[in-house]
């Protein structure tokens, strides 16, 4: 049986990412890509890599958009826009992946804290699920709405989720290098290719919104946590360096039946060799363009203190392909349905 | 003769002009912070609100 | 069913991308994995992105290879050291795509003329059918032995050939553009990062060995062709600007149905659309990691000077994508198989 | 002696230049620099490299920069903006180096041709000198208006007139490869990080405006020249390809002595060698922040078609740093003072 | 007066921006350029950008170097080679400035534990002042041999002095980014540019050699530090990131008093602004191809964390410029002679 | 006093050493060509064969 999917954002670099997965998805075609800006033109003049996919299909606006049948709504809009989209979608009946962070906090009062004003629908962060599979798949499976997952938040989850769960983080200090297609399709001052190209800006120093969600999955203390964002010579990409002081002594041995515990039966979670040392810690491009999280760490040899790195592609695991693959389970597919693709390395 | 006014981020020595209006927004040279003059006086300033280009992240 | 194959010269460039593409292939099976020089060493030691393929297979040595059985054997080896291999597999009765320059060449002359000396076995060069499906689909599906191509001269024929074999090529002027990934795993002077990096070398004024390829498969004269190489700041990828006189006055009109023409049922070629300009000419970048070739041009007012540009990835559609395409029409199956990836863009 | 200038259009990228070389000058001081947008921001508000030079300087509005006296004016602002500033400047008896392309074409008709309006003020367009002192030194000496070089212009004209003024240029197909700086300070889509990195794209495939320059400073036929822009991924930096067919056989010495006779005593133009072959094709990345042109050839051993290539860093020699040249000599100093800084290489 | 210069390691990275530096230095010229590898060679067919520089200078191999007469010798020679060639040279009563790690440690001890072998000289160490004129300026000028620095710690000790000394860190967990000029000029593995090129590589997870110099220069206790390096998409630049926990809470104001008292009179330490925020924490960009260091900071609201930021050109203030500059207060120059160069940004 | 001999390549005048030996190779300085010396009386070089370094290409 055939999915169909309507794409918001579909001309943005969220939404763009989806197409090109679903492109090749074998259950879900694409029905509608949603664009007010370039409503009635052809997909491919906005997304040139997708000049032979969808034939004639054209950018739909808002209105076109719901009188289309579909059984999945892909939401890759800014946020603060996504409610309304979601509450006319989950009306009709229609599942809802929302790549934004409207729905991604479970408390109205986080939101308002992290986002600076107060939540139009608390009611749906209580409905909503956070969309990543590897920790909520049984969830989600059940759920008419599936937020999406910040792509750094999601890199650091997976990354840490073994650790957190066993309680074994006392404070930790995270660095995260990004790509810029993280930060959209619009072009600013910081995007503009002089000023960005080989850039190294440290542009939070402290805290990122994303670390709300971070906190959440976690069940970490904000206080216990700093997370510093730089944007790095990379298009697509994220990568964390988490500095862990454990709040116990472990051995290295223990640490490893931890992780491959944590990622066994995750089809999406690589854990890296500690030998040879120089691919123990992984990198952005060893993941590109696929919907991989690669992990590695290195214990010190005080056995409490601890690096933790972990890289993904930002917009695959740490968007769409996330997405799709939540996609997958809310519509009673196989979690990895079109999203086995290769890394592509080198690039 | 210029007058100086500390600034309330770097407390570094600010001067600022004779004609200096209650209100208006001045720029530390040291460290850029803009400080707003609150009273003229005593000559007082405060941490003006940030306005940002948009630098996109 | 499943056929079983070798990978020489698996640790390298080329050779890793083959072991890519066939780790995600329906219905081709990397039996062995050939080097010398990481020979019992896992795959993914070498390549870090095959972490999770191929579970604990090891590379091994030459004389281990030939005792496999295999139904197919790519040879990404230096060019020089795959003829030797060739004869061995053919005694036996394999398949053999070699991605050398060994056996490109039709004639003895001209091998000898380019690459500086007689050819072992020139034999070879009259069984062996050039690799590019695109023009010699029929012989390939016949043939116990295929080519490979040169990256440059795979992105120049097909860009080109539309116009050659009408013999609309007068005078031809070629600038090639190309990526880091085409000189292979072993480091030099050349590729050190810092020379190498944002580099714009110019390395062959007038010509390159790949001519050969592209004056045979062409019908060309070398005296009406010149070739320029230019080293750039990407990984992957290759792109030809032809700038051509034609033979004669033509409407564009003409152009794009010859094209369409010629392209019509190449499941890898792409023509770009003539709107809007900066898609007119595509861009290695468009392509990034799927066997795609991509090709635009632009016609001067006088009817007489084009511009024709094409680009491809060279690892895939100039190299380990073009040979997996013609081992699926040697072994019966259907040419697109295991190579419908998308290209990743942005990237 | 220190003479005082103003720089317009100082927060934009050109006009950046023009600061960053004035730092240092030994006689030249900026005493004025004009932006409408950061009027009254410190200048290293805007460019952060330049913080601690200029002490607590403020840029100004257009109104306070004519009250200003100063002894040169330096306008780097978009095209069509400049002559209304030069007829002020000029009526003050301040002198005028204008880098737009307002003042570089000697004909009003040109002009109109190639920058699709008719010229304001033709006039100046006879007074005016064009600023490559290279070619105009004694004229731009007496000179009060003097424009600034296209950079692509610059690059082909410093590495072309050896052989045009032998009349031995009968046929020329120019590539040019620029850097991300050239388009200026404002972001578009794209300057875009996401898309402008890594890209080769090609947006002139015939022809740019900087040709009209190139025209008139060689005095070329239009018919005989085409010109290909590729935007490629450096920040800083155009490169020339020449494709020359010559009027006559020359022998490789006499094009020695051509081009030896041309630069000696032209302190930014350097000869590459013929050996090493890797260096005997220059590029940008070896006059990176420098205001050196570096130009190399090669010969076809047919005697006919040679090959050019010319390397320059857009924002010195391209603009900014021929800029000061012009104005060191229209101020009566050595036409060097300010502008014997290295090229940083590696970078 | 003209002092006369020997360059060892000539032919290297660090060694090449020695010549680099002293091609414009008004007061020190280069005497002798050493390279066994490319003895009798001119300087540009290794060095491209020196093509005008230095006349018909040529490489000279050891034996030859010592006979040359010479004010000061500049080794920048792999570590462990050093020593041999400054004992002969102070012996002769000649000037050494060591670039390479042998004399940068006072400690025997240190030596041993960080570099793994006993110190073949320790009175050496004694002798010798490490070479960073900001903190040791005083005995530079009365002394014969004063070591160079180590790139990863200048760009450390100069960003963290004015907290130090005041024994204000506690805790300090220090990241490391760094170009691939860092490395020297030999082609390796992890300098080959399709796996170099947009690298995020964490290879040192919690030390690095330069750590030992940072803790002598520092006073700290190696427990409180920890030091993480990771190689990024730049040539040229090193970047620390240095999260603190402070001995005490301190008001921001207090900082700035600290830095701005520390860096007065250090011509080449600059501090960031507090804002805008995009330029309040500097990156390698702004001072590239300069001899600045440039460092911000911010702190937390809770007055105990606090992140310091700071930038060099690993070429530069990480090894020749600085090298040049102790060379200035050994001859009796001025710091600043020769080493004022703009950095060239944007590039 | 110094002997010149003109390069075969770009026609520049290269100086040359009194003890120069037969098969002996020097670079032009302006065109960096390498020139075997087939001759010494008369003064004649002729373009050695390159010998690269490893560029990759
Ligand atoms: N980029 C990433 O790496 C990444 C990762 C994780 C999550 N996300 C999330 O994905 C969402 C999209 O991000 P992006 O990077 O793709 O941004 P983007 O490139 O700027 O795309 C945004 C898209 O939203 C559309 N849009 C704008 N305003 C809208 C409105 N009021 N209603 C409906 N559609 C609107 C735009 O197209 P039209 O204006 O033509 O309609 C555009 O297609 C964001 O919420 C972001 O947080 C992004
Ligand atoms: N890179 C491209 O874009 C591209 C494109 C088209 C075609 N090709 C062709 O593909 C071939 C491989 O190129 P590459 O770029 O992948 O080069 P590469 O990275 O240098 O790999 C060469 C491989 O050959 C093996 N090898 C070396 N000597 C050998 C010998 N005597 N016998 C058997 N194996 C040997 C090496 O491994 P061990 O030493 O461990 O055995 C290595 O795995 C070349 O012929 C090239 O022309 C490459
Ligand atoms: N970039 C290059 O490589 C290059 C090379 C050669 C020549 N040029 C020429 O240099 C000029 C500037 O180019 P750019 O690349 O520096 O552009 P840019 O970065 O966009 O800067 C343009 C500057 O002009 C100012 N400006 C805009 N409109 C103005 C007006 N009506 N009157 C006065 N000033 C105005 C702007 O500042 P405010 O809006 O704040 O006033 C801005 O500082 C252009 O004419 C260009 O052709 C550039
Ligand atoms: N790169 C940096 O950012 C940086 C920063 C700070 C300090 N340094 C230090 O500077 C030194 C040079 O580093 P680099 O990056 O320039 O390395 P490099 O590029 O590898 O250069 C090393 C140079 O040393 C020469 N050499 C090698 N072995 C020698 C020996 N036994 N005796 C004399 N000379 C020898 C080499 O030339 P020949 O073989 O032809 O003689 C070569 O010119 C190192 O000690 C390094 O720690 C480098
Ligand atoms: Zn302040
Ligand atoms: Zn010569």
């Amino acid at each position: 049986m055939t999915f169909k999917a309507a794409i918001w954002g579909a001309s943005g670099m969220a939404g763009g990412e989806v197409l090109r997965i679903l492109a090749r998805h074998p259950d879900i075609k694409v029905e509608c890509a949603v664009s007010k800006n370039k409503n009635r033109q052809f997909i491919w003049q906005t997304h040139p890599h997708l000049r032979d996919e969808f034939g004639t299909l054209t950018f739909c606006d808002h209105d076109e958009a719901f009188l289309k049948e579909v059984d999945i709504a892909f939401l890759a809009v800014p946020h603060g826009t996504a409610v309304s989209v979601i509450e006319k979608y989950l009306e009709k009946g229609t599942k809802v992946v929302d790549l934004s962070a409207d729905v991604r906090l479970y408390s109205a009062k986080d939101y308002e804290k992290w986002y600076g004003s107060p939540h139009p629908n608390p009611d749906l962060l209580i409905s909503a699920v956070y969309g990543l599979p590897e920790l909520h798949g049984k969830e989600i499976k059940e759920s008419n709405l599936v937020s999406g997952v910040g792509c750094n938040a999601a890199c650091c989850i997976l990354g840490l989720f073994p650790l957190a769960r066993e309680g074994l983080i006392e404070e930790i200090r995270i660095e995260v290098r990004v790509g810029s297609s993280e930060a959209g399709a619009t072009p600013t001052l910081g995007s503009h290719h002089p000023y960005r190209s080989r850039t190294l800006r440290v542009y939070e120093p402290f805290r990122h919104r994303h670390l709300a969600e971070i906190l959440q999955e976690l069940s970490l203390e904000e206080d216990a946590v700093t997370m510093t964002m730089t944007a790095v010579e990379i298009v697509r990409g994220a990568q964390m360096l988490a500095h862990i002081r454990l709040s116990e002594k472990v051995r290295e041995g223990e640490i490893w039946r931890l992780y491959k515990n944590a990622y066994r039966d995750k089809p999406f979670l690589q854990l890296c060799p500690a030998k040879p040392a120089h691919l123990r810690l992984p990198e952005p491009k060893m993941v590109t363009g696929s919907n991989q999280a690669m992990t590695g760490f290195t214990l010190h040899e005080d056995g409490r203190r601890m690096l933790v790195v972990t890289a993904i592609d930002n917009l695959m695991k740490g968007a769409a392909g996330t997405a799709v693959q939540a996609s997958n389970l809310m519509l009673g597919l196989n979690e990895t349905e079109g999203l086995t693709m290769m890394p592509v390395y080198p690039v | 003769m210029s007058k100086f006014v500390n600034c309330v981020v770097c407390e570094g020595k600010v001067e600022v002009s004779d004609e200096l209006l209650e209100g208006e927004i001045i720029t530390c040279p040291d460290c850029g912070s803009e400080l707003e003059v609150i009273s003229l006086d005593p000559l007082t300033v405060a941490e003006a609100p940030e306005v940002q280009e948009d630098w996109g992240e």
